[in-house]
C-alpha cells in the first residue's frame, strides 16, 4: 500500500475526483469543486450546440491548471465510438487522460465488458492514460489491469442511482489483487459509502451525482472530502476485529463497595 | 455550400474550417474539429478548404461524470 | 435540528464523546485524545490501588479545563450501586455529568432497563446531568427523556465489539422522537460506523475502544474526527435519494456523430 | 486501630481522614473518600477522628469509556 | 436444543405461530389456516358490538380443538389493562394462554419494557402460560424468562411492517442464553425472514400480516410452513462455514489434456 | 413468468439442481440426492485414474433415466479448453447439456467474462444446451442469452464460499431482463439463501458444497428442497411492502373499559 | 333501567346478566361479561340481578395477531 | 508399443482401442475415449489400431458442482 497516489505519472494529493455533470448552476458547481479540494475532474464530450454556440460552457469557470482533467466516452455504445470520443477529447489539447465508458443498457447504463476491455486496448496502444469504468467482476478489473489501464473503476453501483456499494466483496477481491490503482465509481449516495469504499481500501472514489444533486451541493462536497480523509485514515490505522461479545472499555480493577 | 454540420444539414459561405468556426463565434472556444471523420487540429484549420457535402463535427467538453 | 449542540446547558463545539480506557500508554492516549479535538471525555471510578497509590494517574496528563469530563457507573450491577458512583464521581468537584452505566451481564455488558431507568431518575433529582447508556430500545429512550435525562446513549452494538450499527432502524426511530440530544454509545468499529450514526441524525458519538484498540489510535482519532464531520455534514446536506435504475450523470446532449 | 480501607483490612495511626489520606500520600490527587458509606468532602477531612472498625473508601478516576 | 417444542406443558408439533387479523374474509382466512398448519392462533378481545352482536365471528370458523388458542392483550397501554384482557380471556373458558402485548407508541407499536415485565409478573403468578411479546432486549428476555414466562416473543420488525429480522445478532444472544422457548414475533415480510430466523435457533415464529396481506395469503401460508421447516432442518443440519476463498466443488483430480 | 421451468425443451418439476461433488461417502450422496428431489444433477469430466480403474465411480450409484445430468467444464481456463470438456461429456452419450465453467482464479474460481462468452457461442453452434456458469454482471448475462444460452447462471458468490447473495440487486436485474430461465449457482451457505434467490424470482438454484459439505447433508437436502419450495411461493404470494411504521395486526376495534 | 353496556348507556328491561345476554341473541355465544369491573361467569348470569347504573361488558374474541 | 495415455506415457500389447480399454477392465464401464486429440466413439473402437505414440485420453463423469 503506497501513502501517495500516482496515476499516469501524476501524483494525486487528493483521492477524491469529481464529476462535472447535473449541477443546479455553475456558481454551486465550482464552490462545490472548490470545497471538494478534487484534483481530477470529469468531463463529457458532446456537439456544440450551434444554435447557441457561445452560451456559458464549462470550462469558462475551471481552471485548467489546476486539475487534471478526465474526460469520458459516455454515450459510446461500442469500443469504434469510444476510441472516436476519445481521440477528440485529445484533440483538445486539454488532456491524454480517458475514462473509458460504455453503456449499453439505458435502463441500468451498466458497461459492456467485451467492448471495453477493446476500447481500453486500442487507447493504451495510442498513448492514452486509460481509465475504464467498469463492472465488479474481478477477473475483468485483472484484464483492463493486463491490456494497460492506468486504473481500473469498477462501479459501487449503477450511475445516478445513490445505491452505495452493492458488492463491497467483489471492491475487497480487486483491490486485494490489482497492481494499479482502483477507483470507486459511480453508484455513491453518501458520505458513509465513500468511507466505505476507502476502508476497503480503495484509492480513490469518483462520483458526481451525490454531490451535483445533493439538496446542499457545496456542503455535501464538504462532506465527501471529509470522508475521503475520514476511510483512508481508518484503513491505516488497522481498526479492530469485531468480536461477538463484549469486552469492559473500563478499567475492571477494584470497583468500590465490592470488598 | 451545403454541409453537414454536428449531424444537421447547413449552408455557409465560409471558405476554410477557420472561417467555419469563426461564423459560429467559437474562434476562442475550447472546440475539436473533425472533418470526414478525421480530426483536424486548429493549427490545420486555415489550410482546409470546406467542401460541398463535407461532413464536420464541432464538440467540446460538457459536464460529465 | 439544531445545528449546536447542547447538553445539561453546555454548548458542544464537537459532536465526538471520547473514552479514556484501554490505550497502549498515556502518551498515545493523550496525543489520540488531542487528535480527536473531543470536548467530552469519559472515565470510570475505581478504587485507588494503596499499594502504589501515587502510581501515574489519567488526571496527571488531562486539563481538566478542556473538556467535560463524564465519569460513568460502571462496575454498578443495579441503581442502587450506579447513584453510589455518581455521588463519588460528584464530589470529586470535575464534574456534575453522569454517564449511567448499568450492565448486567457478563458476556455482553447489556444495561439493565428497569435499573437504567431507576438511576436516572434517582439521579435527575439530584441534580446531576444524566447521560444513561442504553439499548435501543424506542420507549425505553422515551422514558428515559420523560424521567428527566439529558441526553440518551444508545449503543450501537455491544461495548468493545466493533460490531457497528447492529440495528440502525430502531436508532433513527430513537432520533426521530427524541427532544433531547441523542449520542450513540458503544459498538462502535471503524469510521464507516461513525459516518452512519450521524448520517442517521444521531447528534454525537462516544466511543473508545475503536480507537484505543486500534493498530495506530492516534491516526484512528483523526479518522473519528473527521468521519463526525463527514456524517454531520451529510446529514444537513439532504442525499440524493436511492433510485433502482441509473441516470446519466453526463450530459446526455448530442453525442457526436449520431445525426 | 483496625480498619476496612478499600475492602481490605488495614491498620493505621492516623487520626483523621486527612492524616490517612496523608500517610497514602494522596493528599493533593484528586480522591474522594467515603466513610461508612457516606461521602466526607476534603474540607471535612480533618474534622473526622479516625475510629476502629470504620469502612473507608478512597477512589479516584480511571481510564474507561 | 430439543427436538420438540413444549410450552406450557402442550408439545407443538408446529413451530409455526400464525395470528388471524386482516384476512380479506373468513374464507380465506380459514384455507390459509388449513394450508399453514399451525397449531397455535392468536386472537384479540374485544367488545362485542351490540348494534349486530350476532354478525359473523371468527370462532365460528375455527374448531377450538385442532388449535392452542393464545389470545392477547393487544389494546393495553399498561400492565392493569393487559391484566385484565387476560383474565377476560380465561374466563372464555377456550385457553389459559396470553401474549402480553403493551403497546405504548402508536407509530411503531413497540411494547413498554416495564409494564410488559409488571404484567407477566402479575400472570404468572395468576398461573397463566405467559408469552411476552417484547423488543429484542436481551437482558429484557432474561428478565422475563427469570419472572416465569412459559416462552419469550421478542419481535423481528414493528408489527405489520414487514421489515424482517431487524437485529439478527441480538436474537441470537437471546436464544443463546434463553431456558424457554423464544419465538420471534411481529415484523416479519415474507419466507426468507422466517428462514433466517429458524436458522438462528429460534423455537418458532408467529406472524400475521405477511400472510393475511400478502396477494395470496394461502400460497404464502404454504410458503411460510415450509419455510419454516426449511429454516428449521438447515438450522439442524449444521451449515459451511463462511469462507473468503473459494473451494472448487468438483473434484480437482486428472483434467484430461494436461498430461 | 411462467409457472413451469422448461430447459432445452425439458420441463422440469424441480427448480433445485444439485451437484455431486464432496460428499463424505457414496451412501450419503445418494441419500441427499433422493432427499433432495433434484432433476437435474451436475457432474465433472475427468481422466479415469488407470491404477485402480475399476474403482466405485459415481454413474453406478445414480440411475440416468431418473434425472437431467448436467456435466461441467470445470478444469478449463479457456473457451478452447472447455469445448472440448463438453464434447467428451457429450461422446458418453448421457447428455447434451453443458455447463460452461472456465475458472480463472486459482483463489476465487471466478469465470472469465470472454472465454466463457466464447464457448457459449460455440457450443451453441454445436447443438449443446448450454447453461453458463457466469458472474452477476446484468449485460453479461444478456450477452450470453443472445448468444443462445439456454438458461444463464450467475453465481451468488464464489464457489464453496457459503457466502449467500452478495449482490441481490444484479441477480435481480439478470431476472428482470432475462428471457430466458435464470438459475442461481454457487455460493450458496445455507436455507435461507435459496429462499432469496427464488424470492427474487430465479427460476431456479444450484449448489452442491453446501448440502455436500454440511454436518448432515441429507437433512440439508431436505432443507434447501423445502427452501425452493418456500422460496417460489413466497415469490408467487406476492409479499407485503416494507413499511416504516407500524400497522396493528389485530382488530383494532373497541377496546373493553376504554368507554 | 339504565345501564351502561360495552361503554355506552344502555336502557334494558332484562331481571339478571342472562336475559341481558340473551336479549341480544348471545346466549350461545363464546361471549364473557364483566360486571362492575368483575368477570361474572356463564353460570352465575342467573343469579346476577340488573342494577340500575351498572357497569357491564360483554366481550368475545377477534382476529388478532 | 508406447503411447501415452492420460498423460503418462504407457506401454500396451492391445491392437485396437477396444482391446486397450478391455485392458483396463472398462469394457462396461461409461468412459470416452479420445485419440490423437479426436472423440472416437464405442462403435469405432474395434477399427482403430493402437499405433506407437498415439495420444489417448480416457474420461469419465466424476463428482462434480
Amino acid at each position: 500500500m503506497k501513502e501517495v497516489l500516482e496515476i499516469g505519472g501524476r501524483r494525486l494529493d487528493s483521492r477524491f475526483f469529481l464529476g462535472t455533470g447535473r449541477y443546479p448552476n455553475p456558481f454551486v458547481q465550482n464552490e462545490a469543486i472548490r470545497e471538494s479540494e478534487a484534483e481530477v475532474l470529469t468531463f463529457a464530450i458532446r456537439r456544440v450546440n450551434l444554435e447557441v454556440p457561445r452560451e456559458d460552457t464549462i470550462l469558462q469557470h475551471v481552471k485548467a491548471e489546476d486539475f487534471v482533467f478526465l474526460p469520458n466516452t459516455s454515450g459510446a455504445k461500442n469500443a469504434d465510438e469510444a476510441v472516436r470520443i476519445a481521440r477528440l477529447a485529445k484533440a483538445s489539447g486539454l488532456s491524454d487522460w480517458i475514462k473509458v465508458e460504455i453503456s449499453v443498457n439505458a435502463k441500468t447504463l451498466l458497461h459492456d465488458p467485451v467492448e471495453t476491455l477493446k476500447a481500453t486496448e486500442r487507447l493504451v496502444n495510442e498513448g492514452f492514460v486509460v481509465l475504464p469504468y467498469t463492472s465488479d467482476d474481478p477477473v475483468l478489473c485483472k484484464r483492463l489491469e493486463e491490456t494497460g489501464a492506468a486504473a481500473v473503476m469498477p462501479g459501487a453501483a449503477p450511475i445516478g442511482t445513490g445505491l452505495g456499494l452493492l458488492n463491497p466483496y467483489n471492491l475487497s477481491l480487486i483491490i486485494e489483487e490489482a497492481c494499479i490503482p482502483v477507483i470507486v465509481d459511480a453508484g455513491i449516495g453518501t458520505a458513509s459509502d465513500v468511507v466505505q469504499a476507502m476502508e476497503l481500501g480503495a484509492d480513490g472514489v469518483l462520483l458526481n451525482t451525490a454531490v451535483a444533486k445533493a439538496r446542499d451541493p457545496v456542503k455535501m462536497a464538504k462532506a465527501m472530502k471529509y470522508a475521503i480523509v475520514a476511510g483512508r485514515s481508518a484503513y491505516l490505522s488497522g481498526r479492530i476485529s469485531k468480536k461477538r461479545y463484549a469486552t469492559a472499555s473500563s478499567e475492571t480493577g477494584d470497583f468500590p463497595g465490592e470488598g | 455550400m451545403k454541409l453537414m454540420i454536428n449531424g444537421k444539414p447547413e449552408e455557409t459561405t465560409a471558405g476554410t474550417v477557420a472561417e467555419l468556426v469563426e461564423s459560429y463565434g467559437l474562434e476562442e472556444a475550447l472546440v475539436v474539429a473533425e472533418v470526414n471523420g478525421k480530426i483536424v487540429y486548429r493549427e490545420q484549420w486555415n489550410g482546409i478548404r470546406i467542401q460541398s457535402g463535407m461532413k464536420i463535427e464541432i464538440v467540446h467538453f460538457v459536464g460529465g461524470g
